[in-house]
């Protein structure tokens, strides 16, 4: 088996991201969101990236506000239980972000049309509304067969899918549960994924259930151990959604002084995973893990 | 209006009136928030047998173990039917297999055309909202959709500053030179009534207001010459046990109050 | 929760599919394939069904072979290990059935763009090559977008999709696992499905695992339990592939006679799951049961 | 030539020679048959960080812990990297990330053009054979593919009967003209000999013989009138280690004799 490709996460954001690149983030929606490996883009102080994705709850918001950001292909950005993303609204009306309009379907379409290698993938969706006036990778066509109108929207293909995991080995074979999101489409579209994962397993472990396997491992580029690094959003198995955050962030989040607190609290202090569980604390870790189990029946793979 | 006195309050209300669009055995589009709380709220009354899609990728047919804040809360996930793609969920929905979905909004027009994306106000400086979502999805696809937003003149507006999420567009006409297969708006719950559309003209009407609510309430926060039913009633008020279920899912009171 | 969907084989072949009926079957390829419910298709006599399928194995061959088909929209008909399929061969050149000539890819990409409700997905296959001459649902077109040629292939809705899984409920909730080859679009692109089960099993016991559940169970029809109802074709968790049964088939199957034989053995006398096993004796089903296990670890959905 | 004399048969040297197209940690989309093993018998030898995609869904990188006849067999799932979709694979296929791609051929012609769906004998009879499976998505997309047949003169003809999957069509400009994306046929490997193809011309050319066969056995068999590389050589003979690694990949010898 080929070298390990397992990094600290300063090595795979420096070595895999660079200024400039195009990344996809937060694509499990509302779950997995990779807010470890968001904050450690922050501390590194990367300029002009694109984020895409369909709704990264507020990561994408931490990132605009930190001044990472260029521009923006995404569905919707914001901070999901209370609206508006402030750094987004800010970062748009003041002009320093530009933003290609997506919808949750034409997002997933871009990335499996990508994740096929097609130029396209025609969809019904948004026909007639004004989509079609801030997204140049939306056209209308006519279906060489039925003659009826449809949407084709444009591939992408990221330079970077960054994913949240339960768990991977140090090649990058990787199991996830719980929804997926377009996780599976972001992983095979982009030229480099990196996986953050709860914990590192032997192949071994993986290989017993192949089914769970996000996206084959020969594609990975870096697999960084990074527990709690999906929080405050949820990961299955592991905690729950800390809730408080979500609250907390809207408020800091509102001016730019305050939303430069928060950094202070939260990302620029953190050397490592050890340092944010710190902050984190004992009882609000317990507090979110998993308390009532419903453990999968195991299947058989024998032969 | 009081909710001591009343036994319930405008949020409760709406999660009603939410509620009671969908049918028992429908595949329903669950959006962010108020929805949420709606299909339990159905589930546990009328529409036992209700399976709810949300985007993230879940399938389910049953209220949470626990009191959700969000579609993504494990809650959500644990004892689901199906967890898969996003695109699952939303070719479910493109190839015409979801009977009602739901929708918030913040700026609706006369032809029930949804903006959650720019605004632009009197001196034509714009607010960024954030986005579709799922919704241009939803309004575009599903056999019909149902809009849940505040009730206030700036959001209830003559012409959408942008078009996120059709509606019936210029009139009822539109959405099939347009191509949309889905079959556009069927009510609009606000905080002070339920609207719903003319067939004939794709026009959005006065259809119920809320306990307690005028007609002149609901005129002064609308943009536009808004039409009256003729048969207008009164929205149905939530009975007590309905009142013990909302609490039951929201039990902090975040989303309907205390 | 709704009424059961719980029907034996006959009941559920005879209420969902009509003669006439366009068919998907045997979806997961060369693993899982239903031929319980292909035998019990031959014995009610079905007439004019047209079959969809990516690679069947023998099943294809046997339908065709025992008169029920008239028209095959396949990548590839015959016996995976022997090489042709005799009775299709027959019925290619004799005129009685015609052809629709797929690769796996547009097939894949008929059934993918079937499950998302659109006409049809382009694909970068197929260009100059003669599968664009007996296959009207293959088009040429130009990306929108970057002008380069493309192949378009017209979506497929099925009437009927029929599929074995391990273990359904009643509802027709059921797990999944192995390779699923185009078996889960398939399902989302038919009008109906059916599923035949190793094994039935409670409601709850799916729900501890929705990752592995292959499609939604409001969309599915019928669910029989069809133990053994893959052989010869091999179940992950159940039992392997039975080699020499496909060896026996092609010998049998060269001439009509001698396939007739072959019916009157395996298929004509069988009432039940119980018969066929029965047929093919304790001491088979010994030899081709899973020997070496290896069990998948149990993950957590709890909160 | 006799296995008993020369310690291999003709099965093997194929088997043999298609292993060494595979280069380490290259991505390998495995065909039916004889591949199988070519794969298993690389990864055993020189290409021990090779994958192995298969149409049904598997990607693998470890030969099987037991025997295979083929690819379906539960063997071949058990311990493998990834169970998905045909389309997850044909998806990494078409995105170009396959280094090298295995197809049988029924008929070959000049240009690496394969038929496996009619031919036609000198009657006008056709015969229809299962057709194109995966190989034409392999030939269309792949960087580059290898056809491994038996090399019988009504196989290697002037030109194919119908085009299942495309090699160089007409002349080496042809594929970039139709739009096709995979780099096309890099070798055919039959019962007599490894045939190439000119990077000039797209044409077949005879690179090197199998061990006992004369170059003469081979025009005897090619339909058209077939170039000869100026460095022929003798295709490498399978050593004794090559042969025992083979007989426990197919110890009943059912793809590979006795």
């Amino acid at each position: 088996m080929a070298e390990s490709k397992l990094l600290n996460l300063q090595d795979a954001i420096k070595r895999y991201i660079p200024s400039g690149s195009s990344l996809v983030i937060g694509a499990t929606l509302e779950t997995m969101i990779p807010f470890a490996a968001g904050h450690e883009i922050i501390r590194q102080g990367k300029k002009n990236l694109t984020l895409i994705g369909p709704i990264s709850d507020i990561l994408f918001d931490q990132l605009i506000g930190a001044g990472c950001v260029s521009s923006v292909k995404a569905a919707w950005v914001g901070n999901v239980i209370t609206g508006s993303g402030y750094n987004f609204r800010r970062g748009v009306e003041n002009g320093s972000i530009t933003v290609e309009d997506h919808s949750n379907l034409t997002i997933t379409m871009a990335l499996r049309a990508g994740a096929m290698g097609l130029p396209f993938m025609p969809t019904l969706t948004a026909l007639g509304g004004d989509l079609y006036k801030t997204n140049t990778g939306i056209k209308e066509i006519d279906c060489p067969f039925t003659g009826r109108k449809l949407t084709a929207v444009a591939s992408i293909n990221p330079d970077v899918a960054v994913i949240h995991v339960q768990r991977s080995d140090e090649h990058g074979n990787a199991h996830a549960w719980g929804n997926f999101g377009i996780a599976r489409e972001a992983c095979l579209a982009s030229e480099k994924i990196i996986l953050t994962a709860e914990e590192i397993v032997e192949t071994e472990f993986i290989k017993r259930d192949p089914n769970r396997v996000i996206t084959p491992g020969f594609r990975v580029s870096a697999v960084v151990h990074a527990p709690w690094g999906a929080h405050p959003s949820p990961a299955p198995g592991f905690y729950n959604r800390d809730h408080e955050f979500f609250l907390e962030y809207r408020e800091f989040s509102k001016n730019r002084e305050s939303f430069r607190n928060w950094l202070e609290t939260w990302v620029t202090p953190v050397r490592n995973s050890g340092d944010y569980r710190k902050i984190l604390g004992a009882g609000r870790m317990d507090s979110l893990k998993i308390k009532n189990h419903m453990l999968s029946e195991g299947v058989d793979y024998g032969y | 209006m009081d909710t001591d006195i009343a036994g319930f309050n405008m949020r409760q209300v709406m999660v009603s009136a939410a509620s009671a669009e969908i049918k028992n055995g429908e595949v329903v589009f669950v959006g962010m928030r108020l929805p949420m709380l709606a299909f339990f709220l159905a589930k546990s009354l009328h529409a036992a047998d209700a399976v709810g899609l949300y985007e993230l990728g879940i399938a389910r047919d049953s209220v949470a173990p626990m009191p959700l804040m969000t579609m993504g809360d494990l809650p959500n996930l644990s004892g689901s039917l199906w967890l898969a793609d996003t695109g699952d969920m939303m070719g479910l929905l493109q190839r015409g297999l979801v009977d009602a979905s739901f929708i918030g909004g913040a700026q609706v027009d006369r032809f029930g055309n949804l903006n959650t994306s720019y605004v632009r106000d009197k001196n034509g400086k714009v607010t960024r909202l954030p986005g579709s979502g799922g919704a241009c999805d939803l309004a575009s696809l599903g056999k019909r959709h149902i809009i849940i937003m505040s009730h206030e003149k700036h959001r209830f507006v003559e012409r959408v500053d942008y078009l996120t999420s059709p509606g019936y567009g210029t009139g009822v006409e539109w959405r099939k030179e347009k191509g949309l297969t889905g079959g556009g708006p069927s009510a609009v719950i606000t905080t002070l009534g339920v609207l719903r559309f003319d067939i004939k003209t794709g026009e959005m009407y006065l259809a119920s207001t809320h306990p307690g609510v005028t007609v002149e309430d609901v005129l002064k926060n609308t943009g536009w010459s808004l039409k009256i039913s003729d048969t207008l009633s009164v929205t149905r008020a939530p009975g007590r046990e309905e009142i013990d279920i909302l609490k039951n899912l929201d039990p902090g009171g975040f989303w309907t109050g205390n």
